[in-house]
């Protein structure tokens, strides 16, 4: 749990061997995300400083978290103001940060774009994020072939969502009820939380109430999913099975125990952020990356989603942030 | 001629009958005198007049012509003005934005705030009071500065009928004469007044014609102003009350013991090196202008302001200074005078006021004792004819003068030592106003030490043992009652002011203009 | 003009009932008619399984925490204050008695380290009320935004699991057939209507909350007064902390999230008037519930959470338009 | 009564002080104080960027949308309301602008469009709660739920990208080398501080929130008058949704979130009273940049999220206590 690992050192960190190691200019990163206001998130945030702080060459500057775009749109204007080399950014809404990416491209400087992805490659540099969909389709998948392997011809599937006005949310759904499409299940009843253990616990236990039997349950994200399986073990319900969402280390835990209706995790990592730092350092010192053949950082990278199960879970546990 | 006709008014509130039958008639050029007890539908009438009260029956003509009276403005563009009871002021805003709200000198939408603070002005100094400027903030004016802002925005309407309710309960002798010379101003002029008060020797100063209303119907219309008081009365209570103030009974208790001792008590810019004491079972009147800083020097000893200087104590004991809490516990009590805003929880029911300053009497280990609670403010409400007499009532349902009796319901109830009343009569009606006096009477022969504050010299001089008289926040006399008159004190407290002679005594001819 | 005339003086107007019972119990009952309706929608659209006893059940454990908030909230408005803090209140209680420090001391220590946090944090928006003269909309804020930051700052954002199985498995567990939580609420509602109805010190908040200058001139205590109206609602926030993380098995900066707007409108929706000096907690609670059962039956038919919303405002002003017998009676006076 | 008084008007008649004004303008010397010291703080711990031009501009930019918002609050505010609504607004106008039948019609078309989405749903607000009689915070409660799911819905969640170039280009740009939103910025204030100040409209809209029934009484439609005031409101927030898609060159229902706790935050500090009837813009507009001035300072100095929020708890009651003139000015009678 996450009590047990308050005091590891970040779990995730990039750019551990190679020349690149090799001290090299002085470069000052930007970095702007949403507010820290769950597990993953707070990770993100953490991780970009834990690894700002593995490299002697690194100044970070970490601008407030905010959920409000136009706030947002404001901090990285200061940073732009700022004259930083690179800039890291975790756009609360990709389309709405466009602009003010573009501006610091051309203002010359490099943009990182984690994550939520800008509206055009005009306005960053690099982006590296994680498949939402993917992560939906994975999910969605390893299900169908639970319940296909017990047999069962007309399961019910719950879902219990993100914030749903958030479009990383409407493509994990999406990539979820195609993959169950093709397996021919369909998604049964479905609540929204935002991404809070508190959400999740009440969402939850309302969908539990409206689902007399399940046979599965996909839970996007793993810091509701505390509460999330709060609310099932209050229900006393264990007739079905259950798949998370991100890769939190307290479900990874839950899985390797596989005591309950937990049995597999989609990743959705928040190492990226690690990485995002790491490639921005490289940027700001117009390096490449060692391994590869172009002298030049890709322009796209994404993160690969998944599904951490009984199996694999101790390959992943690194990865794993606390909730 | 006739100016304005009401027949056959009814209004009911949930639960109450307020209006029935009310008839009332209005000449140009007279002052029409309004009587009736409290609660016998004066204001709600008044209410209907002005557009604020929608009759439930009954008709109006105003100049011989049907018409209806929608809303406030229809009133106010008919040419009816109101000065209402319940001083309705924005306390927020300046007076010269009071007096012209709803009807601002404006170009395009714009104010002309410099024509609107010279009327003002002008309004002002017509009334007698050129200090109190149009940029004053009102909430921060004395009730009487209040009254006179109220005042000025009916004339600034150039309106054909004014209506006054009660103008005069928070006004002084002085201010009262002003106020009649605006009155003399306005017939001449044609226009009508119709005036409300329950003093009735005013109603024979400037009285033309007198409606009189018992429990909301007119019983008598149109008598002559000189009816005999002892006729009016009857009329309005269907029986016979005392008006004179009451046989004094023997105090029962120690008279000599010193109770309440206040010494060289000051506040910067209020009073100065105040000094008084009142001994057991006596009664100390407070006799002064408005503006004197009797209110203030009440609210001093109560402990509602923190005095710079001074000495308060009860019994011996001295108080802790600008400590309400600390002044009740010593056993002081005010029954202060403004009784919405200090007094009264409107919301709550009439008991739950009652009761307020006596919770712990009332409680066992902070449980309320509620049967009994009710069955004592019902007494008590009894016993100052409150009506109706129904503890569970909300306050705000209740007409002025009977507000203002659970006001003084509250320290009856909680029995104190030491007893401040600040006008305690304001509004109050003949008859239960007798019955005030007795019961003041009935605590000091209790052994209760009573100070009173009135603007009426009368009720002074007939109530208390002793007079304070105060100019400017200073003691100029202390003497006992009956070697005073109320020409008397009425020279003391306006000597040092340009004249003196203009001071009348309430018993004066019915009309002075200047 | 006409001549005078005496008429029978002897006339009188009837007596009335007492009104305010009256407007009370009209008010309460329009509300628990939209109660009614909605359970009655709720049973149409879900015959299965809306009044079964599991679901009736789970509506009341989610409306415990905030059921228990809104009393305090209660209070405080009826005082004539406001109180934003809340959920951050909330949450910094429940992160407090699940950090790992408090979580070593057994069950009874973070019961008491939840409330003492709670009442601390109320007690504190009192005295700068009180005694520090700020207003309460920003004494509150203020206090959102601080325990907030602290409450982040000890968790460093992170979930805090609750491994204290004691506290668990009495919190989460039944009394009598019935969920402790449940227990909790009724418990917390009944001893708020008591102070607030039966005692000096329920009495002096409506006096406060009415006129403060009327209620300091009749003797009473005003500034204590408040400070100890605001300490009960940092009490109840400390009492609601244990219980969202006896359901989340977790404590979490996140907990209480909208807590102030969902408490004030059920206290508002309930009838008491923002304004103070009126109120009543059973009000209160069918507020709180009504929010709770609209919240179900969304859930139970599968609805989007752009209609829930819309439907949301729909439902808020038909609620209070069906109660409106009260703003009907006082429209003389506040028109 | 004194013969001088009555027969010469002219006499002395002492001109006392405009109390008001003195206080007013006591209160917001004070306020501007802990601006200067904000800033000085600013300065002293970032000197090379704090009081730069690009820093300015960035900060006026960051403050434009909630000032022009916080402009209609104050509006409300001082009639004696309050709006939960505007960020809801500010969300469903931005979204209606830019969907894509909208933009069809070109930059004025969005415009108007923004305008009249603002102005109808603080008009529905006004009706609501004027002729409805449904207390504003319930009315605007059910407003915020309600344009909330109406923009996520019009929407379909997504973010709508602003594709008509005209617009972008006149609302991202310059006008003599000042960004047009900065401009923006201050006309709203100057027309809001004319009809605040200036017109019968303003005076009234303080008669209505310091006594309603006393500016019934005095023949002011006082429903008419709320409705307005509310259709200002919702005006504003069209104003400030055309300032967000310019700034974010997209429309979506995120946006506008927690504007209506941050436009109240700022009018209270700035001074105006939440019960009605006293208030300033000129506070509001130093509320604002308070506000965006403690942020920036923060992003300046990376510091972190936590600490930020203790810090701004602290700030909130500093900036209080620092203009607490009036609050002692009243204490005789309020304490
Ligand atoms: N808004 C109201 N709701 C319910 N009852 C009311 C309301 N206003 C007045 N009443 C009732 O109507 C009756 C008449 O009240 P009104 O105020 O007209 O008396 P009044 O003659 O002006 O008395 P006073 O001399 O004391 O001012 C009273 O019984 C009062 O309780
Ligand atoms: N002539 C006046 N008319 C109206 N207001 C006045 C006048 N003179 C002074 N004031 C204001 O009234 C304040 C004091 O009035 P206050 O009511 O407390 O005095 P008071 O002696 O208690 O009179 P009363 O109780 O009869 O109204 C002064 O501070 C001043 O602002
Ligand atoms: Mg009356
Ligand atoms: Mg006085």
């Amino acid at each position: 749990t996450s009590n047990e690992s308050a005091n590891t050192a970040p779990n995730a960190v990039a750019g551990g061997s190679g020349q690149n190691t090799q001290p090299g200019k002085q470069v000052t990163i930007g970095f702007s995300a949403p507010a820290a206001d769950h597990g993953w998130m707070a990770a993100m945030t953490k991780n970009a400083k834990a690894q700002a702080d593995e490299f002697s060459d690194v100044t970070f500057k970490a601008t407030e978290g905010t959920n409000d775009v136009n706030q947002q749109i404001g901090q990285v204007e200061t940073l732009i103001n700022d004259k930083v080399d690179v800039l890291v950014v975790l756009p609360f809404d990709g389309k709405a940060l466009t602009e003010v990416g573009r501006q610091a491209m051309d203002a010359g400087i490099p943009v990182i774009n984690l994550d939520r992805v800008f509206d055009t490659p005009l306005a960053y540099r690099l982006w590296i994020g994680g498949d939402n969909y993917r992560m939906g389709v994975n999910a969605g998948e390893y299900i169908a072939s639970q319940l296909k392997a017990k047999n069962i011809t007309n399961p019910i599937i719950g879902e219990v969502a993100g914030i749903d006005s958030l479009p990383l949310t409407q493509e994990r759904s999406k990539g979820f009820s195609d993959a169950l499409a093709k397996a021919g299940f369909a998604v049964g009843p479905r609540v929204s939380a935002s991404f809070t253990s508190e959400s999740g616990e009440q969402q939850t236990a309302n969908l539990l109430q409206s689902a007399p039997k399940l046979d599965a349950l996909w839970n996007h994200d793993d810091d509701q999913g505390i509460g999330v399986m709060a609310a099932i073990d209050s229900a006393g319900r264990k007739e079905f099975v259950m798949v998370g969402g991100a890769g939190s280390r307290n479900m990874m835990d839950l899985i390797k125990a596989d005591s309950g209706v937990v049995k597999a995790t989609v990743l959705y990592s928040p190492s990226m952020a690690s990485s995002a730092i790491a490639l921005a350092r490289l940027l700001g010192q117009t390096k490449g990356i060692g391994d590869m053949a172009e002298h030049d950082i890709p322009a796209s990278i994404t993160t690969y989603s998944a599904v951490v199960t009984k199996e694999n879970v101790d390959q992943y546990l690194d990865v794993g942030f606390d909730s | 001629m006739t100016l304005l006709r009401m027949a056959g008014i009814g209004k009911t509130f949930p639960g109450v009958r307020a209006l029935d039958q009310v008839d009332l008639e209005v000449a140009e050029g007279e002052v029409h005198c309004l009587l009736g007890q409290n609660g016998a539908g004066k204001s709600t009438l008044i209410k209907v007049l002005a557009g604020a009260h929608q009759p439930d029956d009954g008709e109006i003509s105003w100049r011989g012509a049907r018409t209806t009276l929608p809303s406030p403005v229809a009133a106010l563009r008919l040419g009816i003005a109101t000065m209402y009871q319940e001083l309705d002021l924005v306390s927020d805003i300046s007076v010269a934005e009071n007096v012209f709200l709803g009807h601002e000198p404006a170009r395009f939408g714009f104010t002309r705030r410099r024509a609107a603070r010279d009327l003002t002005r002008t309004l002002m100094t017509r009334l007698g009071h050129p200090e109190i400027g149009p940029d004053r903030e009102v909430g921060l004016l004395s009730a009487a500065g209040q009254q006179l802002v109220s005042m000025a925005r009916a004339l600034a309407h150039d309106a054909r009928l004014i209506v006054m309710d009660e103008p005069t309960a928070a006004l002084a002798a002085d201010e009262v004469d002003n106020l009649f010379r605006i009155v003399g101003e306005l017939t001449k002029d044609g226009v009508a007044v119709l005036y409300i008060s329950h003093r009735l020797e005013e109603i024979r100063r400037i009285g033309s014609r007198v409606t009189v209303l018992k429990d909301g119907r007119t019983v008598a219309a149109n008598l002559p102003a000189d009816t005999p008081t002892a006729d009016l009365v009857d009329l309005m209570s269907g029986r016979k009350v005392e008006t004179v103030f009451p046989h004094r009974e023997a105090s029962t208790a120690d008279t000599t013991r010193e109770v309440l001792t206040v010494t060289g008590l000051s506040r910067e810019g209020e009073f100065r090196d105040v000094g008084f004491h009142v001994r057991a079972g006596e009664i100390l009147g407070i006799a002064g202008l408005v503006g004197a800083g009797r209110s203030e020097i009440l609210e001093t000893v109560f402990g509602a302001r923190k005095p710079d200087a001074g000495h308060i104590s009860v019994d011996g004991k001295p108080v802790r200074p600008g400590s309400v809490v600390a002044a009740v516990k010593a056993g002081i009590g005010l029954a202060p005078e403004e009784r919405k805003a200090q007094a009264l929880l409107l919301d709550l029911p009439v008991a739950h006021n009652v009761t307020l300053s006596s919770l712990p009497a009332y409680s066992r280990a902070g449980f309320l004792d509620r049967a009994r609670e009710l069955k004592d403010s019902k007494t008590t409400l009894e016993r100052l004819e409150l009506r109706p007499a129904d503890p569970r009532r909300l306050v705000a349902e209740f007409s002025g003068g009977n507000q203002q009796k659970a006001v003084v319901a509250r320290w009856l109830v909680r029995g104190c030592k030491v007893l401040l009343l600040d006008e305690p009569t304001r509004g109050v009606d003949v008859g239960a106003r007798a019955e005030l006096y007795r019961v003041i009477h009935e605590l000091a022969a209790a052994g209760v030490a009573v100070v009173l504050v009135s603007s009426e010299v009368a009720e002074v001089l007939g109530l208390a043992d002793r007079v304070l008289v105060l100019r400017d926040g200073e003691v100029i006399a202390d003497r006992r009652a009956d070697e005073l008159t109320e020409s008397a004190v009425l020279d003391m407290v306006m000597a040092g002011s340009a004249v003196t002679e203009a001071a009348v005594t309430p018993d004066d001819a019915p009309e002075e203009t200047p | 003009m006409t001549e005078a005339r005496v008429l029978d003086p002897k006339s009188a107007a009837p007596q009335e009932p007492p009104q305010q019972r009256r407007n009370l119990d009209l008010r309460l009952t329009g509300l628990l008619g939209v109660l009614v309706v909605l359970c009655v929608v709720g049973y149409a659209t879900r015959p299965d399984s809306f009044l079964t006893e599991a679901n009736i059940s789970t509506m009341l454990r989610l409306a415990a925490a905030i059921g228990v908030v809104s009393v305090g909230m209660t209070f405080v408005i009826i005082s004539g204050g406001i109180d934003l803090s809340v959920g951050s209140i909330v949450a910094l209680s429940g992160v407090w008695m699940t950090t790992v420090a408090t979580q070593s001391y057994g069950p009874v220590v973070m019961v008491l380290c939840a409330l003492l946090v709670g009442l601390g944090c109320g007690l504190v928006n009192g005295v700068l009320i009180s005694y520090g003269k700020i207003v309460p909309f920003i004494a509150t804020l203020a206090m959102y935004a601080s325990a907030k930051g602290l409450a982040e700052r000890l968790s460093g954002r992170r979930t805090q699991v609750v491994t204290e199985t004691g506290f668990s498995t009495f919190f989460r567990g039944d009394i009598l057939g019935v969920p402790v939580l449940i227990w909790m609420l009724a418990a917390v509602f009944a001893v708020g209507w008591v102070l607030l109805n039966r005692t000096t010190f329920g009495r002096r908040t409506f006096a406060v909350g009415g006129n403060a200058e009327a209620a300091r001139l009749a003797g009473i205590d005003v500034r204590r007064h408040t400070a100890l109206v605001y300490g009960i609602a940092g009490l109840c926030c400390g009492i609601a902390a244990l219980m969202v993380v006896a359901r989340t098995t977790s404590g979490a900066s996140t907990n209480g999230m909208f807590y102030e707007l969902d408490a004030i409108a059920a206290v508002v929706i309930g009838g008491t008037l923002l304004s103070g000096g009126r109120g009543s907690l059973i009000g209160t609670l069918i507020g709180v519930l009504i929010f709770t059962v609209v919240g179900n039956i969304f859930t139970q038919n599968n609805l989007d959470t752009d209609i829930q919303n819309i439907a949301k405002g729909v439902i808020i002003i038909a609620a209070v338009l069906l109660q409106r017998t009260t703003a009907r009676r006082r429209g003389t006076r506040a028109t």
